[in-house]
């Protein structure tokens, strides 16, 4: 059991060191000095105080839409519309954020609540059609993410703004940002949502592991017949399950648009934290913990590697090829389980 | 003599545990050989073995004298063994031919000639008997054809040695009657089998010589001419095994059950029950006698609410509970052993603690105001697994890793620890070995004796007549006979199975 | 002399070696640093514009990459705000940030670091430490729908934009409002992609364009337009004779046309970041640094221009009438039109 | 506009369009079908545009009008190579497919970036001179109405796209390959019991995947982008694997899916032609191609069911 535990741990922190390790054979490869990129990706993500502040603001959704992948996953379903759903969380934020006219501990909450809410919804339509018409909830989540991208985008010209590119500034009284914290950090966007991402982090490891709720979920996402005849609403728990994990991935937007930004823009192309939420999910092993912690190592990694062209010279595309290897290395766990389980034997 | 197949000091270990031991088996030419054993005591990794599935710690396996290293299945198929697996190996959406051409494809240009294909199944199965439809898909088909599609994969790679892993647990009793018809038929074609089987009488009917093993050791060989259905009990439990069910007559008590002229379809909108009537009262067991497929399950999925009734009305002590949801049905005071144990009895994926509180999860002292006590489910599912005897490394092993038998008993545990007023067991020994069957026969006629109403629901005619107060035959839908077991037989009952009126087989009956 | 201090503050030790070691006194020393957008440092665009203009101010003032000068890529938005942080922090002077999207980003830093100079491309910014670089797109787009019109022969053009947003609404009215003065009756088919990056969907509305008559395509879509450029060159791929063409925008796309010995790219608005930002960077070393100011390039002072280069599809007499245009533009005869609403004024006085 | 056409504007750019997603969504089938998720396909398509772009710039001078012919299959090559990371991971390594897969993604788009600034100093490449360009179908273009419709100014390539995909369905349903490679993705272990070697199987899938789906990369960028940067591939495998799914994992289901996306894709970017459409706020034209999916799919396509045991590793007598 203990030996087990230990393996638990050991297994994730050998896949990111031999991704690391791969990274600086890339980068001998290529003529660059790993020792000196690596420093740089260092300095970048916890070089000072402002760095790690803005790591920490990086994180923040990250752990959001890693929770709302994971949350799908535990429950057997796949939401690859992160994506979408943190849009529409942004979005609604903003509206509530530039709208209401309130006291800060309504509007705040509120907004953030609306963000959530805004995400759920988007999650609940994938949801139903799998209930009920049990279509795919890949292709769906797919799908809603582009109508989000262009809805937004059309509702921030004509409706949020008028006719600009960006809504409006948020109201202070709907702002998650904190100049406690930002002075902490030297400027650093830092803001209060990390608390709200963590305790999100609670929430799902309570639910999931700790509820009655939580045990329909999972058991819906094992074995619908035997759910069905243990008495659970099988329909209602995938609606509900996407619901939740919605709602994760709605206040990931709240994050941005509360948060980091303070207002949102017509937009080009996606966030990506939808995406990255999927690895980060995968990461972390679909558990809350894991998630927080590979949020940090993506979040790390990923403000960290602005650092190193500039510092050392590295492309910073070699960061992704790094989180690549360690994404692939952490799947691939078995095989680490494996040779350190030929060692041990070895020992003996 | 010369032997077929020798498997020598076999040895297999898993993670944690050895599931052979030093065990010798050998096979003469045309014989037909029993493995006998409990649940779990390692039959089919034995034979997964000779088939090249696993790779043996120690031993050696000879094939006609000759030492062969079984790397895999094909090694096993070159050297004419065949094997049919306990759960069948059968592609669901894939065609009868499709399945058993499968590696083994005749093609022109290479095209699958499915028309030859076809043509030299429906050759082969007229050839042994074996009645298959070529061109059904096996998702469509029943269990017994299921098989003989199994048993015609092995003779179309030409395997001269069959391996029969547990064959006759899935099949009705006509079924039975047809594949032993067919091994001899194979015997005769001077082939050789291995049967496993729990159920005795089929060894001492059929086979030549029985191999016993226990908790993954060779116990011994015997002749069946000069053994016993006892002998071979007990070499296989370690201790003697009562057959006849010891209990006392029921006293039925009030109706608690009542099944009013219920109509039900299954998932393809055919009426399977069609008015049925049915009553089951307090401190009695009802058994239903049937050939598969007229109608029990859609009966007992409508009377747990899996499935909705289109007409008719179902009455649990007096108030009707007719197509309430399975949570409300439960509720109402209904435990069901579900005959499909792995599609709706268990969450594999859940520890076996956490699936003894699939019913009762929700309420208290398991949760309270939704939050789960886990101290509570586990204390609880260690005193059941004590209780009822689950053999498991503890309460926290996935329950996918258990043995049938255990699997079973743990469900069982479930549905009878909630004290249900009625209980519905579906198949309830279905692979079980013999001294698990006993167990639980015990244990229903205890819940009997409690006053619980017991609807038992088998294809085993010994079972229903061993175990029930009453026999309510089924037929296409409907109850056309009610009998007592000490007035009937099991060819009385076989001839109401297949639809003859009472009067025809003079059973006259007037329990109502 | 210069052995004390290190890399990063030494900046352009080498050569000169007049102020080694005194980033922090100022004029003589100065450095300068961009942060481009998701588009790169090598986006064949402003991005790209903006760095070679860098790269020439630093090359004229004897300084090297990371001594002196260099810049910082952007990953997505997020990133926009560390980048200048960390080029703050490495003691740049000022800081550009490259393209409207930095807008927000600027505005934040600038007011954390009253002390650094700033400096925004494409947008204005209001503070004291800010200089706002903006370009008479619309100038210059107007130009391009002088030739465009010249160069037609179905009287129909098509404009294809990325994003539906003010600044590339200013490239379409100025486009239109061109094309319409040469020709009030020509027909102007507008459609936008949605986003800067999908060629395909550039590619799907370049043909429905060609397919609808219109000869000159004006994109303004960033990479979305390589389905532009691809669509005219796989149409004149299969008939050579037939004309057609594509205007390019920011710079010079003459190369995205070349097919076998034609060239399907007419002209192109070029945006003169490169200059931009070389101007800014010596006013700034010079201690002159226009903060607070909002500067417009354009056609007078060479920030906005057409490309020549298609000598055969570019003919003098569209140059001749490009330049025309050109002076009245300059001589404020015409004042181009930037928003949908100006346009519409500016059609109704035609 | 009369129907006809419409069509003929609206089919043409369907082809071009539909053609890479239908060249990696029967990749996706492949490795489905044998059980191995594959969410790599937007990264396989990236070293495809990757590979096509870069071998076509180096050897337009020598090969000619073949390069795009020629580096097509070169794109096949690498990034069937490729493919082979997620057989590894999935079949070999028991990873977890969805996350091997996703690590293909980043590590596609991670490569092609860096390798193509350390080959060319910038973070993309310049435009090809050798790209597809489109015929007019000898003989069949002359055919009234359809002719116009689906063979003038056509892709030749778009043909071949479907043309591979009745292959597909031919070698998937009519050959021993195909009936093991569906026995393996739907019960390994009957495959397995019948001397079917699952390993090996899944690995072929896979790679045939790999070269899928570099093919339909590569060809997306020789017909469409013509070079290669971090934006030539921005959710055309995500797009395939929807057809994959949408075609319920069949070859015709999947290229007949991605011929719907094609054709809303195309008929919302010329809707805006169209006057009848012209006042339609142009958002709604841009999210009608994704709404139609999904109203198809909850209206008339509906449950689909993936091939059993897919995604999950297959371990030896495991129940
Ligand atoms: N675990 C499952 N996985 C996939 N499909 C399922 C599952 N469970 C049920 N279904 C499908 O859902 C549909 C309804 O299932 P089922 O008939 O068991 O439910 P029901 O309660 O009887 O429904 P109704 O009352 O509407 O007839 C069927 O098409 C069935 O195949
Ligand atoms: N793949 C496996 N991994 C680990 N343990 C296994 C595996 N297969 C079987 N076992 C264990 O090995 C033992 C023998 O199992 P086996 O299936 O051979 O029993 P059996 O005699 O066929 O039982 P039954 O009558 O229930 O079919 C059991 O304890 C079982 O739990
Ligand atoms: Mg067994
Ligand atoms: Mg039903």
């Amino acid at each position: 059991m203990t030996s087990n535990k230990m393996f638990n741990i050991l297994v994730p922190v050998i896949s990111v060191l031999i991704g690391l390790l791969s990274g600086a054979v890339i980068m001998l490869g290529f003529g660059y000095n790993p020792i000196e990129g690596y420093a740089a990706l260092w300095e970048g993500a916890f070089g000072d105080m402002y760095f790690v502040g803005e790591t920490v603001r990086q994180v923040t959704p990250y752990i959001l839409t890693g929770l709302a992948v994971a949350f799908a996953f535990r429950t057997g379903l796949f939401n690859i519309g992160a994506e979408g759903q943190v849009i529409v969380g942004w979005l609604a934020a903003i509206w509530v954020g530039i709208t209401f006219d309130l006291p800060m501990y309504i509007h705040l909450p509120f907004a953030v609540i609306v963000a959530a809410l805004a995400g759920a919804i988007w999650g609940f339509i994938p949801g139903l059609l799998k209930a009920r018409l049990g279509v795919h909830e890949v292709i769906v989540t797919i799908m809603l993410n582009y109508v989000a991208l262009y809805s937004s985008n059309a509702l921030i010209r004509s409706v949020l703004s008028d006719n600009q590119d960006k809504t409006d500034k948020i109201a202070a009284t709907a702002s998650l940002s904190s100049e406690w914290l930002q002075n902490l950090t030297f400027f650093s966007r830092m803001h209060y949502g990390i608390l709200i991402a963590v305790f999100a982090a609670i929430i799902m490891w309570f639910l999931i592991e700790r509820t009655s709720i939580g045990y329909e979920l999972k058991s819906v996402g094992y074995n619908q017949h035997a759910s069905k005849y243990a008495g659970m609403n099988v329909q209602r728990n995938i609606i509900l399950a996407m619901v939740i994990s919605g709602a994760f991935a709605g206040l990931a937007g709240a994050m941005e648009g509360l948060g980091t930004y303070g207002n949102m823009s017509v937009s080009s192309g996606f966030t990506n934290l939808g995406f990255d939420g999927i690895a980060v999910a995968l990461l972390g092993a679909n558990t809350a913990i894991g998630v927080i912690l590979a949020a940090f190592l993506f979040g790390a990694l990923k403000v960290g590697a602005l650092n190193m062209p500039t510092e050392a010279g590295v492309p910073n595309e070699l960061v992704d090829i790094i989180i690549a290897l360690i994404i692939f290395f952490v799947a691939s766990s078995y095989i680490i389980r494996w040779v350190l389980l030929r060692l041990k034997k070895g020992e003996k | 003599m010369d032997y077929v197949v020798e498997m020598l000091n076999i040895r297999k270990e898993f993670p944690g545990i050895v599931a052979n031991d030093d065990i010798t088996i050998q096979l003469k030419k045309g014989e037909i050989h029993a493995l006998l054993g409990e649940n779990g005591a390692g039959k089919s990794t034995l034979m997964n073995v000779l088939f090249g599935l696993y790779h043996p710690e120690k031993g050696e396996i000879r094939v006609k004298g000759k030492p062969v290293n079984m790397t895999d299945p094909n090694v096993a198929n070159d050297h004419g063994i065949g094997m049919v697996h306990q759960h069948f190996m059968l592609v669901e959406p894939f065609t009868v031919t499709q399945n058993i051409i499968l590696g083994a494809e005749p093609t022109s240009m290479g095209k699958i000639d499915l028309r030859k294909a076809e043509k030299e199944v429906q050759e082969l199965s007229n050839k042994y008997g074996l009645k298959v439809d070529a061109r059904a898909k096996i998702q469509d088909i029943s269990v017994g054809m299921q098989q003989r599609v199994e048993i015609l994969k092995t003779l179309y790679r030409g395997a001269d040695v069959l391996i029969f892993d547990e064959p006759t647990a899935v099949l009705t009793p006509q079924e039975i009657i047809e594949l032993m018809q067919i091994m001899k038929s194979l015997i005769a074609e001077g082939k050789s089998i291995i049967l496993i089987t729990h159920k005795l009488k089929e060894i001492m009917q059929i086979c030549d010589r029985c191999t016993v093993i226990r908790k993954g050791k060779g116990i011994g060989t015997v002749d069946v001419a000069d053994s016993s259905v006892d002998e071979l009990a007990s070499l296989m439990v370690g201790r003697d095994v009562s057959f006849k069910t010891q209990k006392t007559p029921a006293q039925p008590k009030e109706t608690i059950l009542k099944v009013n002229n219920l109509h039900v379809k299954d998932s393809r909108k055919v009426e399977m029950v069609k008015g049925l009537n049915l009553e089951v009262r307090a401190g009695e067991i009802v058994g239903i006698a049937g050939v598969d497929g007229n109608g029990q399950s859609e009966l007992i999925e409508a009377i747990t609410g899996l499935k909705k009734a289109q007409k008719g009305s179902i009455e649990l002590n007096g108030k009707a509970i007719t197509n309430l949801s399975p949570r409300k049905v439960t509720e109402s005071g209904v435990g069901h052993i579900p005959q499909d144990r792995h599609k709706f009895g268990l969450v594999l994926d859940f520890p076996i603690g956490e699936n003894i509180v699939l019913q009762t999860y929700y309420k208290k002292p398991y949760s309270k105001y939704k939050v789960l006590n886990y101290k509570e489910i586990y204390d609880k599912a260690e005193k059941l697994i004590k209780e009822y005897d689950v053999r498991t490394p503890s309460v926290y092993t996935k329950a996918r890793a258990l043995s049938g038998g255990n699997q079973q008993k743990a469900i069982i545990s479930r549905e009878v620890d909630r004290s249900p007023d009625l209980l519905i067991a579906a198949q309830p020994t279905r692979g079980l070995d013999v001294g698990a069957i006993e167990f639980i026969h015990q244990k229903l006629i205890e819940e009997r004796d409690k006053g619980r109403a017991i609807l038992l629901v088998s294809f085993e005619l010994d079972e229903i007549l061993d175990v029930s107060d009453r026999i309510a035959v089924v037929f296409d839908g409907e109850i056309v006979a009610n009998v007592k077991p000490e007035e009937t037989n099991e060819q009385k009952l076989g001839l109401l199975m297949a639809g003859s009126s009472e009067e025809k087989v003079g059973v006259v009956n007037d329990l109502e | 002399a210069c052995g004390g201090s290190d890399e990063k503050s030494s900046g352009n030790s080498e050569g000169e070696g007049s102020s080694e070691g005194s980033s922090e006194e100022g004029s003589s020393d100065y450095t300068v640093g961009m942060v481009t957008d998701e588009g790169g440092v090598d986006d064949k665009s402003f991005n790209q514009s903006a760095w070679e203009g860098l790269q020439a101010w630093g090359e004229e003032h004897d300084l090297s990459k990371a001594h002196g000068f260099d810049y910082a890529q952007s990953e997505d938005e997020s990133d926009y705000l560390p980048n200048m942080t960390r080029l703050v922090r490495n003691d740049y002077d000022l800081v550009f940030g490259i393209g409207f999207l930095l807008e927000d980003a600027i505005a934040e830093i600038a007011e954390q670091n009253p002390d650094n100079d700033f400096a925004i491309v494409d947008t204005v910014v209001e503070a004291p430490n800010v200089a706002s670089i903006t370009f008479a797109e619309h100038e210059g787009s107007f130009l391009t729908g002088v030739a465009a019109a010249m160069k037609t022969n179905t009287d129909k053009l098509g404009f294809i934009g990325g994003v539906d947003s003010a600044l590339i609404n200013k490239f379409e009215s100025g486009f239109v409002a061109g094309a319409k003065s040469v020709n009030p009756d020509i027909v102007i088919d507008i459609q936008y992609v949605g986003n800067f990056s999908s060629a395909a969907d550039g590619k799907l509305i370049a043909t429905r364009m060609y397919n609808d008559g219109a000869d000159v395509i004006y994109h303004s879509a960033g990479a979305a337009g390589n389905g532009v450029f691809a669509q005219a060159k796989d149409l004149k791929q299969k008939d050579p004779e037939r004309e057609i063409y594509v205007i390019g925008v920011d710079r010079d796309q003459y190369e995205e046309g070349a097919i076998g010995d034609h060239n399907v790219t007419l002209t192109s608005m070029v945006k003169r970041v490169d200059t931009s930002v070389i101007e800014v960077s010596n006013q700034g070393l010079n201690g002159e640094f226009p903060g607070g100011e909002v500067l417009v390039f354009g056609l007078e002072d060479e920030g906005i221009g057409i490309a020549e280069t298609n000598e055969e599809a570019y003919t003098e007499e569209i140059a001749t009438a490009v330049n025309e245009w050109k002076e009245k533009i300059i001589n404020g005869d015409v004042t181009v039109p930037q928003t949908h609403d100006e346009l519409k004024a500016f059609e109704e006085e035609l | 506009m009369g129907v006809i056409e419409l069509l003929a504007q609206v089919i043409p750019p369907a082809l071009f369009f539909s053609a890479p997603l239908i060249f990696t969504a029967l990749g996706g089938v492949f490795s489905e079908r044998s059980g191995v998720v594959n969410i790599g396909l937007e990264g396989l398509m990236v070293m495809g545009a990757f590979v096509g772009i870069v071998f076509n710039l180096t050897f337009a001078d020598v090969l000619g009008p073949w390069t795009p012919w020629v580096s097509i299959l070169v794109a096949m090559v690498v990034s069937a190579i490729f493919s082979v990371i997620h057989a590894v991971a999935a079949v070999s390594f028991r990873a977890d497919q969805v996350v091997s897969g996703v690590a293909i993604n980043f590590l596609a788009l991670g490569l092609g970036i860096f390798l193509t600034k350390q080959f060319y100093g910038k973070g993309q490449t310049d435009m090809v001179t050798q790209p597809f360009y489109t015929t007019d179908i000898w003989f069949l273009s002359d055919i009234p109405f359809l002719g116009p419709i689906f063979f003038e100014g056509i892709y030749v390539i778009s043909y071949i796209s479907i043309i591979l995909a009745l292959v597909c369905w031919y070698i998937m349903y009519k050959t021993p390959f195909g009936l093991r490679l569906r026995a393996v993705g739907e019960h390994p272990m009957a495959a397995d019991t019948n001397g079917i070697s699952v390993t090996k199987m899944r690995y072929v899938a896979v790679i045939i995947s790999g070269a899928f789906g570099g093919l339909g990369g590569s060809v997306f960028a020789l017909t469409i982008a013509l070079n290669f940067s971090h934006a030539t591939i921005v959710g055309q495998g995500f797009m395939a694997l929807a057809a994959v799914i949408f075609g319920k994992w069949h070859p015709l289901g999947a290229m007949g899916a991605a011929l719907f996306f094609g054709f809303a894709q195309s008929l919302s970017v010329i809707g805006a032609g169209i006057p009848l459409l012209a006042d339609v706020p142009q958002v709604f034209l841009l999210i009608a191609p994704y709404v139609l999916t999904i109203l198809a799919l909850a209206g008339f396509i509906g449950r689909s069911e993936a091939p059993r045991a897919n995604g999950e590793p297959y371990i030896k007598g495991s129940r």
